[in-house]
């Protein structure tokens, strides 16, 4: 039911930013894929090794980024946390937007009957808290990588679902479609060829955002003591274990959540920046 | 009201039993399959086999999945929604306050956000492509991102521990003045705030956007309107069904999803309760909790949706 | 000694210091018998309560009045006023508020007696309780013998779900012997059993009790509220029988799972007293003039488990490795902070009673850990150590051991399993996992339960004759320094044998109000081993 | 005559990918008071601009470059944005193009027109209502007391262009733009509303711009007209002038395409009897649920009955609403019929897309109006033509790209365009490449939906010059779907009036527009604007009709649906019973109670149209 209202507009929330801003998502995204990419490689120390009797220590040239609550080497942490929530979280945003969104063609394309199961089903997963869920599945299956990935697909598909669907839904109507129609095309091609590339600047928009909620998803599994296994850390979760060494502030909290901070804006100028392209052409 | 709305809202409260359905069923099948019973929980560390056996056979969990899913939904048509297997507590007792403060934080948030929210939104939206649109645009994006652990715990530790202002703790129990209101509500609803207002500014933004680019709005223009004239009078009427469509997915975030901001401020709400209940592997409360949160999120839903057609006169007159 | 005839409170602190200082068991039994058997025709002149109070606490008598908010570590629907079910500190803590036990721990873990005016016992194995006259319940029905026997007698149904079933399993007969007089036959000689009847799962609630919300017991406080999840409010039982106590006029009970929220909530002046403070946490506590912490050594362990039933543990090198990759003083700084013992892979914390100060200290070894594990072919091998927030601390001890096995070729594969369902799904059941024990009463309980061949937690699954004999032995051996022989020699068995590494025993840290007086400490847990309320008043 | 309006070497700039580029360049006119000016010109040719720029106002992503704007001796470029806002809607008024899109939809009609007066301090509200009550009675709107409590989806499109108009006029303003005001509107309407128009121009003796792309129309309403082209003056003259003497070439190409099209192409016709390539028989369509009978609940067409044989076109003509649009859908297989039977190539043509077969779908191709949404903006030309190539024939490869620029040939368009994307074409390009993917197939039939109406009109003219030619070369047969009259005549050989689903008339295209004709024919045919001035005036009559009296009856929806328009209805017998088909001399078969003698003009054509100035056939758009 709820489908019905769903404003496909709504996924181009972001205004257009002019071209610095957008180099500058293009950079900042660039510098965390590259850090995702061969952070751990740069780490001066191990992940988990203590390092340093003072915890919370601040910024110094030996520990260019302070040490964390058991005096560990925060920069070492954090640039192996970048390649958990760089990879994580945007494999996860991919996933649940692809799946989403063919789901979301399916359903557009598929019978009546079909159509209206498809909806209520993922109607009926957008009802549950993607948070609840996520606690309900790591909770009862633990936190592997790859169950931390299809948590948040369980969770945040159903999203994507329902913007790709009444992207969809218009798409369906449209006169080219109607045109492959009387062609005699297949379903398939008619869902593939002729909407999706039609739909994927508003399902990219939606990426964007999709993948802040992962990030924080992921932090707030943490939270709730669970998520990456240690050593291994997400920024989230550096961000949780340090919150301790907030009276002080210390480097130890306020650099991942910075790090949180860039990524995610970065990722959504980026995506405004491509978005634009697409439709300039 | 027509008997067109009356009908829609028929129709889609008929819609919202069956999702309802769906949802207890997809609850029941993953508490079933999650490992550990309530018996085990209950029990504990130094549970012995025999007393798990035992607590077992008195709470009917060696009953089949099905079987105890059609006891808890006969329980349901009659009106009982079934005793916590925890505490021996009539679920709806364990809902009865805590239902109540979820309300209370949810409204206040509400009360506070959703004016901020539009506030952002239509002045971004008017000075669209200007620095403050970006600005805005940026801050709340960045907003969006923090974790809201960390805002809840800076906010506590500026606001509670350091200036004393507000209360660290937020029990609705020790609201007895206005003054007692705002220490007590002031830090949760100022963290709710953060983590929902970003999103519904932008969607704000982007509905109220969509009208200003429409013909009336330039016509409106161009008969001399001044621009907050243009957003308020002529587009915000327009853009009412999605934004209310926005306003009430963050709203509806405000039930199953503060879970965080409960246990940070020890405020006695519904998703924390859950959140034990899955622990606990309470499945009468799970169940519960999750039939509310659903009923929270659909009628929201379909309060967006009889608003957006309350707003169109075209729907509204037919 | 066994000339008096009577004992007063002072004089049964005397006594179990005295065992502590190693008098003899037997003289000790027959101190306490002896004043048991006098007790009975004598009970108007037992010595008054303060007398008894004022034997545990050397502070000047407190002020009445005030009214503070406790903070505990856990709130959920599962929060319990049923003693027997009470499964964290925050039910022990609440279930103190308002019951009493036959007896009741002091700061050195001796029981004395409470609601007990004595227990007599010749062998250890019969034990007649003589009841103080005149205390009654909150509803105002007076304590009798009927009472004890419920309260003793739920725990062996297996449909109560008591936390204790174990323990209690041993008290084979109980039964009303005189208005105000129980007997306990026990299956074999325990004379330890004024301590098991301490512990809070065994606090006496009224007969035929069913509802155990209306928390209606003797103790110092009534319930005026109780949410499970939400909070408990205690106010103070007027009619209670340990005149002047309590102290405080109501205590409200909630819990702040999140410790730096609790910590916050205590600065911020919301709460007078939390629990399990981080020790990271202590420094900003002390920065604040109106507050101070209390570092109370506890016998709390956090344990790695190896099992010796399964491969690796089934090595002797692997699990000799693995005691010596405990980078102990590491654990005791990172982890702790310094707020923790060095412990020596036996249960029995230096310092108490019966601890074995001859055995060697493992410490970190990693090139011998290295020779053994080369030793038993395991050199190079990946084995995941399972870990988890329900055990305190586990994960980062086990992040820890990770680092140190590095340095001896041994790659370890931390996983962190949920807290949620980690005791019945994962505790013991892997190779390698940690595990975390509260503190016991007294080395009998922790061997019996945790050690013992047969013990259903017996940890890592090891089996020793030697040790079960020597635990069998040991209770029946009323000869002190034989015992403590036999307690020395079972724990260098455990130490040499047993899968269990034991780096640290974990001092617990609360955060009180400058002003809340009579706070002590008790290796029993926090909250002065949860029994604070009752000894605590407000000096404003 | 005072001058109004100076508009002085105005120049407007839009911002494009690689900095601006000028849309208006150097545009300079004046306007006497009292006098009416027509910007003229094809879309692209900076007419709307120039008339946004009078009011201070560029659209986003433009801006007015330079020069002045004197309007009552004010530079309107020159004042801040305060003043701008008093002029607006005050001093200089505009009346939108689509008043339907410019009316805000939640907001009632009344607070709307008064709106602008109100905070301009025209006058107290209750003034202005009573203020507008007389001008909805000026314009001729119906119930002028109450209409303006209605919300603009409650009114017609003819209406709402009044009350826009009404709107403009309230605050009685020094200048009125008027930009397309009737373009969007069905020929019959717009004949109404340029009457009311005129005569309010006229009575106020107010000074307008009237900005338009039909010459027509602007032949009846303006003393001048600027011809614009590229954002550059052409010509500008006056209205006589410019229609009978053009000094400028391209004014002289807009004048050619707005005449109509040659007569009727001499079409070899099969002989009649044979076989049908399209017989659709009895049929009725709709959408909505079915009722018991099968029938769907909102019936769009009724008992349609037509023959189309191979090469022949077929024209459908009729108001937006007629069905017609609906009939194409039904034989394209994307609407199933409720009733009747469609048969194609002597074969029964199934409803559901899914039972038809291959060949089917090849032989019948479909080609709507608009190509902006018929073509998938995300595909390449080579993709949009080379996909029904491979589905239809198979061809891939080098193959199929030799056939996508033979294709491409056959529309004249030229091969550098195969990889570029619709949006990088022009409307007509983009048209042609709809046409030609249609063609791919090698079809029998090719339906097209108002292939012509959304482009301009030497642009459309040029298609239907393709539309003809392909016809003769490959044969076709056409199902031409248009409003527009003249094109329907240039290209088909039979033409079917609809009419609110029912097919009114039927005949030859040359039968249909001579009388006699069904009521609706003659008043669709004459309501077409003609290329000379004085028309309008001439034609008075169509914009009132005057109704015969009918008594009350009940309409049991098989009544004349035209009944309550028609000018010619008979009490007693068109209000209680259904029309029947009847067979003209012409051969035509109409759907109407009269008889012949009856069908003829209602008031005799005063003026013939001369030879100097044929008839225009133009509907709109």
């Amino acid at each position: 039911m709820s489908t019905s209202v769903s404003n496909p507009s709504r996924t181009s929330a972001l205004p257009r930013i002019t071209s610095p801003w957008r180099s500058v998502g293009a950079v900042v995204c660039l510098f965390w894929l590259v850090m995702a990419v061969i952070g751990p490689w740069l780490a001066p120390h191990d992940v988990g090794q203590v390092v340093s009797d003072d915890i919370f220590g601040p910024l110094s040239a030996q520990y260019p980024l302070g040490t964390d609550y058991m005096g560990r080497d925060m920069l070492s942490r954090m640039l192996v946390a970048a390649r958990y929530t760089v990879g994580l979280a945007l494999v996860a945003a991919l996933l649940s937007s692809m799946i989403g969104t063919f789901i979301a063609l399916a359903a557009a394309v598929s019978p009546r009957w079909l159509e209206d199961g498809i909806c209520r089903l993922m109607d009926a997963l957008i009802a549950i808290p993607s948070k609840m869920l996520a606690l309900v599945i790591v909770a009862g299956f633990g936190s592997s990588v790859p169950l931390l990935i299809i948590t948040a697909i369980i969770g945040y598909a159903p999203g994507a679902f329902r913007i790709a669907y009444s992207l969809a839904a218009s798409l369906y109507t449209m006169e080219y479609v109607q045109v492959a129609q009387t062609r005699g095309e297949s379903r398939l091609y008619i869902a593939l060829r002729e909407m999706l590339p039609n739909m994927l600047n508003p399902v990219l928009a939606d990426l964007g955002l999709r993948f802040v909620f992962i990030v924080l998803l992921l932090s707030g599994l943490s939270f709730l003591g669970l998520g990456v296994q240690p050593p291994d850390a997400d920024l989230g979760s550096l961000v949780r274990e340090n919150i301790g060494g907030l009276s002080q502030g210390a480097a130890a909290l306020i650099a991942p959540a910075l790090a949180i901070g860039t990524l995610t804006v970065g990722v959504n100028l980026l995506i405004d920046r491509i978005s634009s392209h697409r439709n300039g052409r | 009201m027509s008997t067109h709305i009356l009908w829609l809202i028929g129709r889609r409260l008929a819609a919202a039993v069956l999702t309802l359905l769906i949802v207890s069923v997809v609850i029941f099948a993953i508490t079933a399959i999650l490992p550990g019973d309530s018996a085990q929980q209950i029990l504990g560390q130094f549970a012995t086999p025999e007393q798990i056996e035992a607590l077992r056979q008195q709470l009917g969990l060696n009953q089949p999945a099905i079987v105890r899913y059609l006891d808890w939904f006969g329980g349901l048509l009659s009106g009982n929604l079934g005793e916590s297997m925890t505490n021996n507590m009539p679920v709806t007792e364990l809902l009865q306050g805590r239902l109540g403060n979820t309300l209370m934080l949810a409204l206040v948030t509400s009360v506070v956000s959703v004016p901020v929210a539009l506030l952002l939104g239509i002045t971004a939206a008017i000075y669209r492509g200007g620095r403050l649109d970006k600005c805005l645009s940026t801050l709340t994006l960045a907003l969006v991102a923090v974790p809201e652990f960390l805002v809840a715990t800076l906010a506590v530790l500026i606001f509670a521990v350091k200036l004393r202002w507000f209360s660290a703790l937020s029990y609705a129990s020790d609201v007895t003045s206005p003054l007692a209101f705002i220490r007590t509500y002031t830090l949760p609803v100022m963290t709710l705030c953060f983590v929902i207002v970003a999103q519904m500014a932008r969607m704000t933004r982007a509905a109220v956007v969509d009208q200003l680019d429409s013909s009336y709005a330039e016509m409106a223009r161009l008969k001399g309107l001044g621009n907050l004239r243009i957003a308020l009078v002529h587009a915000l009427p327009n853009a009412v069904g999605p934004i209310a469509n926005a306003i009430a997915l963050s709203l509806s975030y405000l039930f199953g999803g503060v879970v965080i901001v409960e246990t940070i401020f020890n405020y006695p709400g519904i998703a924390s309760l859950m959140v034990d209940a899955v622990t606990n592997r309470d499945i009468a409360l799970v169940q519960a909790c999750t039939m509310l949160f659903c009923s929270g999120y659909l009628l929201l839903v379909l309060i967006a949706d009889v608003s957006a057609i309350l707003s169109n006169p075209r729907l509204r007159t037919r | 000694m066994t000339d008096k005839k009577l004992i007063s409170g002072e004089e049964s602190v005397r006594v179990f210091e005295a065992m502590h200082r190693g008098v003899s068991r037997r003289d000790a039994l027959r101190m306490l018998g002896a004043a048991g058997v006098m007790a009975a025709g004598a009970g108007s002149l037992f010595g008054s309560s303060s007398v008894l109070a004022a034997g545990e606490s050397t502070a000047p008598v407190g002020k009445r009045g005030g009214s503070i908010r406790v903070a505990g570590v856990s709130s959920s629907t599962a929060d319990t006023l049923d003693p027997a079910k009470g499964a964290l500190s925050t039910d022990y803590t609440r279930h103190y508020m308002f019951y009493n036990g036959l007896t009741r721990f002091d700061a050195h873990l001796t029981p004395q007696m409470e609601l007990a005016e004595s227990m007599a016992s010749n062998d250890a194995t019969t034990w007649v309780v003589t009841l103080r006259k005149g205390v009654t319940f909150h509803d105002g029905k007076p304590l009798t013998s009927a009472d004890v026997v419920f309260s003793l007698n739920r725990h062996k149904d297996a449909a109560v779900g008591s936390k204790v079933m174990k323990l209690a399993e041993q008290m084979q007969d109980i039964k009303a012997t005189g208005p105000l007089e129980v007997t306990i036959t026990l299956s074999g000689p325990n004379a330890e059993l004024p301590s098991i009847l301490a512990v809070s799962h065994m606090l006496i609630v009224a007969e035929g009790t069913t509802d155990f919300n209306k928390g209606n017991g003797t103790g110092p406080f009534k319930v005026q509220e109780f949410k499970p999840g939400v909070r408990s409010v205690a106010v103070r039982n007027e009619n209670y029988w340990k005149p002047g106590l309590p102290y405080l006029d109501q205590i409200e009970f909630i819990a702040i799972p999140d410790e730096p929220s609790r910590v916050n909530a205590l600065l911020a002046g919301e709460v007078h007293v939390i629990n399990n403070v981080d020790p990271r946490s202590t420094k900003r506590i002390e920065a604040s003039t109106t507050h101070r912490y209390v570092d109370a050594p506890s016998g709390n362990y956090t344990d790695l488990i190896i099992r010796r039933d399964q491969m690796p543990g089934q090595s002797n090198e692997f699990t000799q490795a693995m005691k010596l990759l405990l980078d102990r003083e590491q654990i005791k700084s990172a982890v702790f902070r310094g707020f923790a013992v060095v412990g020596n892979d036996t249960p029995i914390a230096p310092g108490s009673r019966f601890f074995n100060a001859e055995l060697p200290q493992t410490t970190y070894d990693p090139d011998k850990a290295k020779f053994l594990l080369n030793k038993a072919g395991l050199a190079g091998a990946k084995i995941p150590v399972i870990a988890s927030e329900a055990a305190t601390s586990s994960v980062d001890m086990a992040v820890l051991l990770q680092q140190s096995a590095k340095k001896a070729g041994l790659n370890l594969d931390v996983k962190r399993m949920p807290s949620d369902g980690y005791w019945s799904n994962h505790w013991m059941k892997h190779p390698l996992s940690f595990g975390n024990i509260n503190p016991r009463p007294n080395a009998d309980i922790i061997f019996s339960q945790f050690f013992q061949s047969t013990a259903p937690w017996n940890e890592s699954g090891w089996k020793n004759e030697r040790f079960d004999q020597l635990l069998i032995q040991a209770r029946a051996e009323t000869d002190d320094g034989k015992r403590g022989q036999m307690y020395a020699e079972m724990q260098t068995l455990v130490h040499d044998h047993c899968g269990i590494g034991i780096p640290v025993f974990i001092s617990n840290i609360d955060g009180v109000d400058a002003r809340l007086k009579g706070y002590g400490t008790n290796p029993l847990g926090g909250f002065m081993g949860y029994m604070f309320a009752e000894q605590v008043w407000m000096d404003a | 005559m005072t001058e109004l309006l100076h508009v002085k070497n105005l120049r407007v700039n839009a911002r494009g990918g690689a900095g601006e580029i000028e849309i208006v360049r150097n545009v300079s006119f004046s306007l006497g008071k009292g006098e009416v000016l027509a910007l003229i010109g094809e879309s692209g040719s900076g007419k709307t601009t120039i008339a946004l720029s009078l009011l201070g106002y560029a659209r986003h992503g433009c801006r007015i470059a330079g020069g002045e704007i004197w309007v009552d001796g004010t530079d309107v470029l020159s004042l801040d944005d305060k003043t701008l806002q008093q002029w607006r809607g005050h001093r200089i008024a505009y009346i939108a193009q689509s008043a339907a899109a410019a009316f805000n939809p939640s907001k009632r009609l009344l607070d709307q027109v008064i709106e602008s007066a109100l905070l301009h301090g025209v006058g107290s509200r209750a003034e202005l209502e009573r203020k507008a009550v007389e001008l909805f009675r000026d314009l001729a709107l119906p119930n002028p007391e109450t209409i303006g409590q209605r919300y603009p989806h409650q009114v017609s499109g003819g209406q709402l262009q009044r009350l826009m108009a009404a709107m403009a006029l309230i605050a009685d303003p020094l200048l009125v733009i008027l930009d397309e005001p009737t373009t969007a509107l069905d020929v019959t309407t717009q004949v109404e509303v340029l009457q009311t128009f005129r005569d309010a121009v006229k009575r106020r003796n107010a000074t307008a711009v009237y900005v338009s792309h039909d010459l027509a129309v602007v032949a009846q309403m303006a003393d001048h007209i600027v011809v614009l082209n590229g954002g550059e003056i052409r010509e500008h003259n006056r209205t006589e002038r410019i229609l009978h003497h053009a000094d400028d070439a391209y004014t002289r190409s807009l004048l050619g395409a707005a005449r109509p099209h040659g007569k009727p192409k001499a079409v070899t016709r099969l002989p009649a009897e044979a076989e049908p390539l399209l017989s659709i028989k009895g049929l009725i369509a709709g959408y909505g649920k079915p009722d018991s009978l099968g029938l769907p609940a909102s019936r769009i067409l009724e008992d349609i009955e037509l023959e189309l044989r191979p090469g022949q076109a077929i024209g459908i003509i009729g108001e937006s609403g007629s069905g017609k649009s609906t009939l194409a859908r039904v034989v394209a297989g994307l609407l199933p019929a409720a009733r009747g039977k469609v048969r194609f190539r002597g074969e029964e043509l199934p409803g559901q897309l899914s039972q038809r077969s291959a060949e089917q779908f090849r032989r019948i191709q479909l080609v709507f109006q608009n190509a902006d949404t018929a073509l998938n903006p995300m595909h390449t030309v080579g993709t949009l033509l080379g996909r029904p190539l491979k589905a239809y024939f198979g061809l891939t490869g080098k193959a199929q790209r030799q056939r996508v620029l033979e294709l491409l040939d056959q529309v004249r368009l030229p091969h550098t365009l195969i990889d570029r994307k619709p949006g990088a074409l022009s409307g007509g390009q983009k048209q042609r490449v709809n046409l030609a993917r249609a063609l791919a197939a090698k079809p029998d039939l090719i339906l097209c939906d108002e292939v012509t109406s959304a482009l301009d009109t030497v642009v459309g003219a040029a298609i239907l010059d393709l539309l003809a030619e392909l016809r003769r070369e490959l044969g076709l047969a056409y199902l031409f779907i248009s409003h527009d009259i003249s094109s329907v005549r240039a290209l088909c050989d039979d033409v079917v009036v609809m009419y609110q689903g029912h097919q009114v008339q039927t005949g030859s295209t040359s039968a249909l527009l001579e009388p006699p004709a069904h009521p609706y024919t003659d008043l669709l045919v004459r309501s077409v604007p003609e290329l000379r001035q004085g028309w309008l005036e001439e034609n008075r009559d169509l914009a009132r009709l005057e109704l015969p009296a009918l008594d009350d009856y009940q309409d049991n929806g098989e009544l004349c649906t035209f009944l309550d328009r028609c000018p010619k209805r008979i009490n007693g017998l068109c209000n209680s019973t259904a029309p029947g088909r009847k067979t003209l001399s012409s051969g035509s078969v109409t759907l109407c109670h009269l008889d012949e003698e009856a069908m003829l003009p209602l008031l005799p054509v005063l003026a013939q149209p001369s030879a100097q100035e044929p008839r225009l056939y133009k509907v709109n758009g």
